[in-house]
């Protein structure tokens, strides 16, 4: 899958095309670099080299005081990230799928997330948590989850998500810079997807959108590897004359309104297009702030397309029609525009 | 312990002998038993893994090969009517607790005809008339239900045993800690077995674990032996006692079991966490071949019919192979099936 | 707070008016006479009689096998619950505060959740969670949490929550009959409010909302305590001549979509009152429902009315101007109004 | 064991004095400071009581009165430097590593000038620069977070120990075995400290626990001393020995400290599940009474600074009761504050 990069820089060597495992290495590695109290810290993310292969080779070049392999113990992995963040370390904590963050939750919501408010605003956690998530690899109900609504739903965290190696590297630099907890779901599926990532250093700012495509009919509002969809939808409707605009949200929280807004103000008609059980999902937090925000400017009401209301099916053909693709993206934005009044 | 005369393994593939008693007083129908049961673990395996690299199946893949005394042993040591929990690797306790190879096969490969109709996979096959509560693609997890099956046995007075299956990886995870701790502290009728199988992906168990597990039991008041989980006997012994004092009311044991997978982590797993030397070594101590070894050693007549065994779990294993193949796919429409009793 | 009953029979003795705590308490005793499979399991049901007083007087009345003591091991009460409910029992398992469930959520949301599903349909999970949540209580961050949404999100959970001593007791009932999994919020600020309930068997079916008063200006969809609020301001308003109607959803799954729009399509009007964050909150499906259901039939977008983007603070009046109340509800109501096109 | 002559409490309370040596060794100044302390502790809490009966506070409440000689041992082998993890019953530990009472109190009673602005109460106070990383609403939650901050002083080499407190309670969670595990096999520089007073709630200990905590060293290949948690002589020295072991880089300790809570769960629990003998037979060993009557037995001069000690707090505690009350309550703007570094 091609991405259209809206905001790279066109005076790079605009042929180095990378994955998006790599470019978040890229990330962790230049932050480490940068900053000696940087460190990662999860199962398998050292011998392994993470099971994404994300943190590939950093063992061999930073030490196992940089990569700390863990145990398999989700809220111990976040237990340690906060207790080093809270005393001087800005760790990068990784959950090796998503999915088992629920043996987490406790750690991350009720103390990562609320410490800094609970205790009166003194202590700051740079603490960066990284989950694979997503599905489309057929590897079930329990690794192939998309909960990211959970967290989106949690004062106290940044959640982000990339579309793009592009996005992914400058999304996680900037995520490890930041003062606060950030969560950073990585969609599975396109970790092998290669883009382009120039060679200089560059962040991407979390709580800012990108309109991934220019359209003036319908805007879909998105992100991870939906995007993806969006745009190969885009383009097949494209040839029928409609003109799609795509906006990748990439900050769940904090969420973009204006950028949501402006793209639906210009196009009147808005589908959100995500990965997760529709019922409850993230989309439902976009769908009813734009009507709410921009009631008088909606031709028809926003669609969501999002997963069917189960767990996930391990037989491919099961799997496959669970989730949203183009061909449902597309079938929205047409139901979108018949929706006229 | 309880006598179990009852046949196990499923018709479809064919009958297969009973085992129960102590050690040395295995009869000939239980060594046979034995026997099929760790021919069939290997042999579905190596079938399943074949199948995947010609890409017939999707998915993660982990397997049991090298292991398959521990299962084999412990589910001996219990009665039909007894639960167990597994876990990703779960392929052998499910042959071992009496499954069908043939639904086993099809949900492998995505089929309406697989134990979960296609919408598990190799991670997530259960048979609850069986008594297999299930696969569970969290490590750790099937602890505490282990711990809760024993307390539906306890408050019901249905006289049952569960036997929970985990990895060395999962002694370090707090489903573990809560699961044992509680099940001591009410007593109930649980034995819990960790396979050490020396590794967690390319974790060491000794890495992962801040001592051995089988260290663990005065933490909890209850008995932790450790046992070599490729000696048949041995474990069969030892789960035997195990399921006994649970079965008596006395409460769960954990038994740490020392084993090796021989093959990696997944089916895909190509890393360079262990030597061609370990792997070797451990390959040399086959818990299949040293249970024919024992069996000739011990000059019984049972070895006879090995051959046979064996060439019965090729006609099921085919069969296995054969049905997943011919098997339909599942329609879309079941997507939204199952999520709910209706 | 006086509550008006509408599906109550109207021959009973009207008298009787106990607490929800009680209500509840009756929904478990009932419902272990009738079954001797359903026991009880949680921290301090036993000798303490629960955190709310819920369990008070069971043990003694059942002894220690139908109401089971655990240590503090909140996975493992999840555990608990599933394994009995896999081999024969029906357990009726007690988080002390729903906050907790953070540690439980692998078991709730990969085990219990998906078991069914991910095994093909072939096991039932008679199995009932109850957890107090919401806030009001001066129990500040970490034990007046409103994580509904969290659930609402999850295939293979029903979602359930009361607003009266007698709805609560009717959907307890209904829960434990139930052959799926259950989770029943219970808010810990109206235990000690008293409604009518009657000496006869009932049960409150599980997925049908209930409108708690009738209206034809503007709707209030709301659940829980917020029930109370939204009648407040109904009651408020009405001297305004402005004509409120409650919906009380009480099922957030199985939602009854229909009486929502039932409802709005004949006030045009909604307003979406809950005690959960706003952002991200259950709230938001509910908006993104109507206005994707009932767009034609809006005469003003959707409002919404939640908690701050904040942990809950322990001080009274920061707590109390976090929430939701009657006022912001009456001010979110007369905003509805004016949005007139 | 680094020496530390710096002086604790803060100014705002008055000079304290410093503790530190072998436990024969210990100096007038520092059993001056353990009176200190354990007096701090115990006004702040009677007080704290009275005002909640005087309806001038909400929540909850949770009284370690009866605990102080363990938090008070335990920050007297820590130096100033170190960290601290605390629990739901936290006054006791907020004191002892330093904190100020003032702005204690005027957490409890909810006003700007408290620790947390009001936002926190009394289950939520922490004093980063004084190394306190925080009290916890949650059971076992600390554990975690104080391996963490370990590991941050193993990786920062910063040589700081941290402190985890928790109750008997937090035994059977599964936060505490991932964060034991974990610091173990990490070899961090960590002291875990059970106060194991009794109960959790109305729970005793030994219903939550399959065995006593001091049982589980071995399960983590740590020493896991027991000690008479009323004695504040006993947990200095173990602790002392502890944290030494942990600074040199030899990995934690678990030390279950024996004690007791004189007072309910928390202020408002008037549940009838231990007896009147119990509770008497564990006033009678009262911390503070058997620490003067020890200074008194050895003939320590100190003991007449005691009355002195005595007056002082009583000053503090007023200073904070009226600190507390005349301090402005939160302003509504603040809600959304604080929630991110901006
Ligand atoms: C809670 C959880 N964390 C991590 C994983 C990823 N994972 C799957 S298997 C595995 C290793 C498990 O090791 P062990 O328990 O020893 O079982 P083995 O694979 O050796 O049979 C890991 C880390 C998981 N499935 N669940
Ligand atoms: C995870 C969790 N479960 C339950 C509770 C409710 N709760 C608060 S304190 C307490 C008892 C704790 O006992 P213990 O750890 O011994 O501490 P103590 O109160 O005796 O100091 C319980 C059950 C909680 N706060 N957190
Ligand atoms: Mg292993
Ligand atoms: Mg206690």
């Amino acid at each position: 899958m091609a991405v259209t990069m809206r905001d790279q820089p066109s005076t790079e060597t605009a042929a180095r095309e990378i994955f998006m495992s790599e470019a978040l290495r890229e990330a962790l590695d230049e932050e480490m670099q940068r900053d000696p109290t940087v460190f990662v810290v999860g199962e398998e993310v050292g011998v392994w080299g993470g099971a994404y292969a994300v943190t590939d080779g950093l063992l061999a070049k930073w030490g196992a005081d940089r990569i700390v392999d863990t145990p398999i113990a989700e809220a111990a992995i976040a237990g340690l990230g906060i207790g080093a963040a809270l005393t001087g370390s800005r760790p990068v904590a990784e959950f090796m799928y998503s999915d088992f963050m629920g043996i987490a939750m406790d750690q991350i919501v009720n103390q990562a997330a609320k410490n800094r408010y609970m205790f009166g605003g003194k202590a700051k956690l740079p603490l960066t948590y990284r989950a694979p998530f997503g599905a489309g690899t057929g590897n079930a109900a329990q690794h192939t989850q998309s909960l990211e609504a959970w967290f989106a739903h949690v004062p106290g965290l940044k959640v982000i998500t990339a579309s793009t190696p592009y996005d992914a590297k400058g999304l996680l630099k900037s995520a490890i810079r930041e003062d606060n907890v950030v969560v950073m779901f990585e969609h599975k599926a396109i970790y092998a997807m290669r883009g382009h990532v120039p060679e200089h250093e560059y962040l991407v700012p979390i709580g800012v959108a990108d309109v991934k495509r220019e359209g003036t009919d319908v805007s879909v509002i998105t992100y991870a590897r939906q995007v993806h969809h969006a745009l190969e939808a885009a383009e097949q409707l494209a040839a029928e004359g409609i003109s799609v605009e795509v906006v990748d949200i990439r900050s769940l929280y904090p969420l973009d309104a204006d950028a949501i807004l402006r793209s639906v103000r210009k196009t009147h008609r808005a589908v959100v297009l995500y990965e997760a059980v529709r019922f409850g999902g993230f989309g439902a937090e976009i769908a009813a702030q734009i009507q709410e925000l921009a009631f008088d400017d909606l031709d028809a009401p926003v669609l969501r397309v999002g997963a069917a209301h189960a767990p996930v099916p391990f037989s491919e053909p099961l799997e496959r029609a669970s989730f949203p693709d183009a061909a449902k993206a597309a079938a929205a934005i047409r139901q979108s525009l018949e929706g006229v009044r | 312990m309880a006598v179990r005369e009852a046949v196990r393994g499923d018709s479809a593939d064919g009958a297969a002998g009973s085992a129960n008693g102590a050690l040395a007083g295995l009869d000939d129908a239980k060594l046979a038993w034995v026997y099929l049961i760790m021919r069939r673990i290997r042999r579905f395996e190596e079938t399943a893994e074949e199948a995947f690299r010609a890409a017939k199946m999707r998915g993660a893949l982990h397997f049991y090969i090298g292991e398959e005394a521990t299962a084999t042993g412990v589910c001996a040591a219990l009665d039909d009517g007894d639960f167990i929990t597994s876990t990703h690797r779960g392929h052998g306790h499910c042959i071992a607790k009496g499954a069908r190879m043939d639904k086993m096969m099809a949900e492998l490969f995505g089929r309406t005809t697989g134990y979960s109709g296609g919408k598990g996979g190799s991670m997530h096959i259960a048979d609850i008339e069986l008594g297999n509560l299930g696969a569970n693609g969290i490590v750790g997890a099937g602890i505490p239900i282990a711990a809760g099956a024993a307390l539906g046995s306890k408050l019901r007075k249905d006289g049952r045993v569960t036997a929970a299956f985990f990895g060395d990886g999962a002694g370090p995870t707090g489903a573990f800690h809560e699961g044992v701790n509680v099940a001591a502290t009410m007593n109930l009728p649980v034995v819990f077995v960790c396979e050490n199988n020396q590794y967690g992906m390319a974790t060491h168990a000794d890495f992962a674990n801040a001592a051995q597990i089988s260290a663990r039991g005065p933490a909890y008041g209850i008995p932790s032996p450790m046992v070599d989980g490729n000696d048949v006997f041995e474990v069969y012994a030892t789960a035997a006692a195990a399921v006994d004092r649970a079965r008596r009311g006395d409460g769960p044991t954990l038994i740490e079991a020392r084993t090796y997978r021989q093959k990696g982590h997944t089916v895909l797993d190509q890393k360079n966490y262990r030597t061609k030397e370990e792997i070797a070594a451990w390959v040399e101590r086959d818990p299949i071949e040293r249970f024919r070894t024992a069996v000739i050693e011990a000059d019984r007549p049972v070895i006879e019919d090995f051959d046979d065994i064996d060439a019965q779990v090729e006609r099921e294993i085919d069969n296995a192979l054969a049905f997943a193949e011919a098997s339909p796919w599942p329609n879309v429409d079941a997507i939204e099936r199952d999520v709910y009793v209706e």
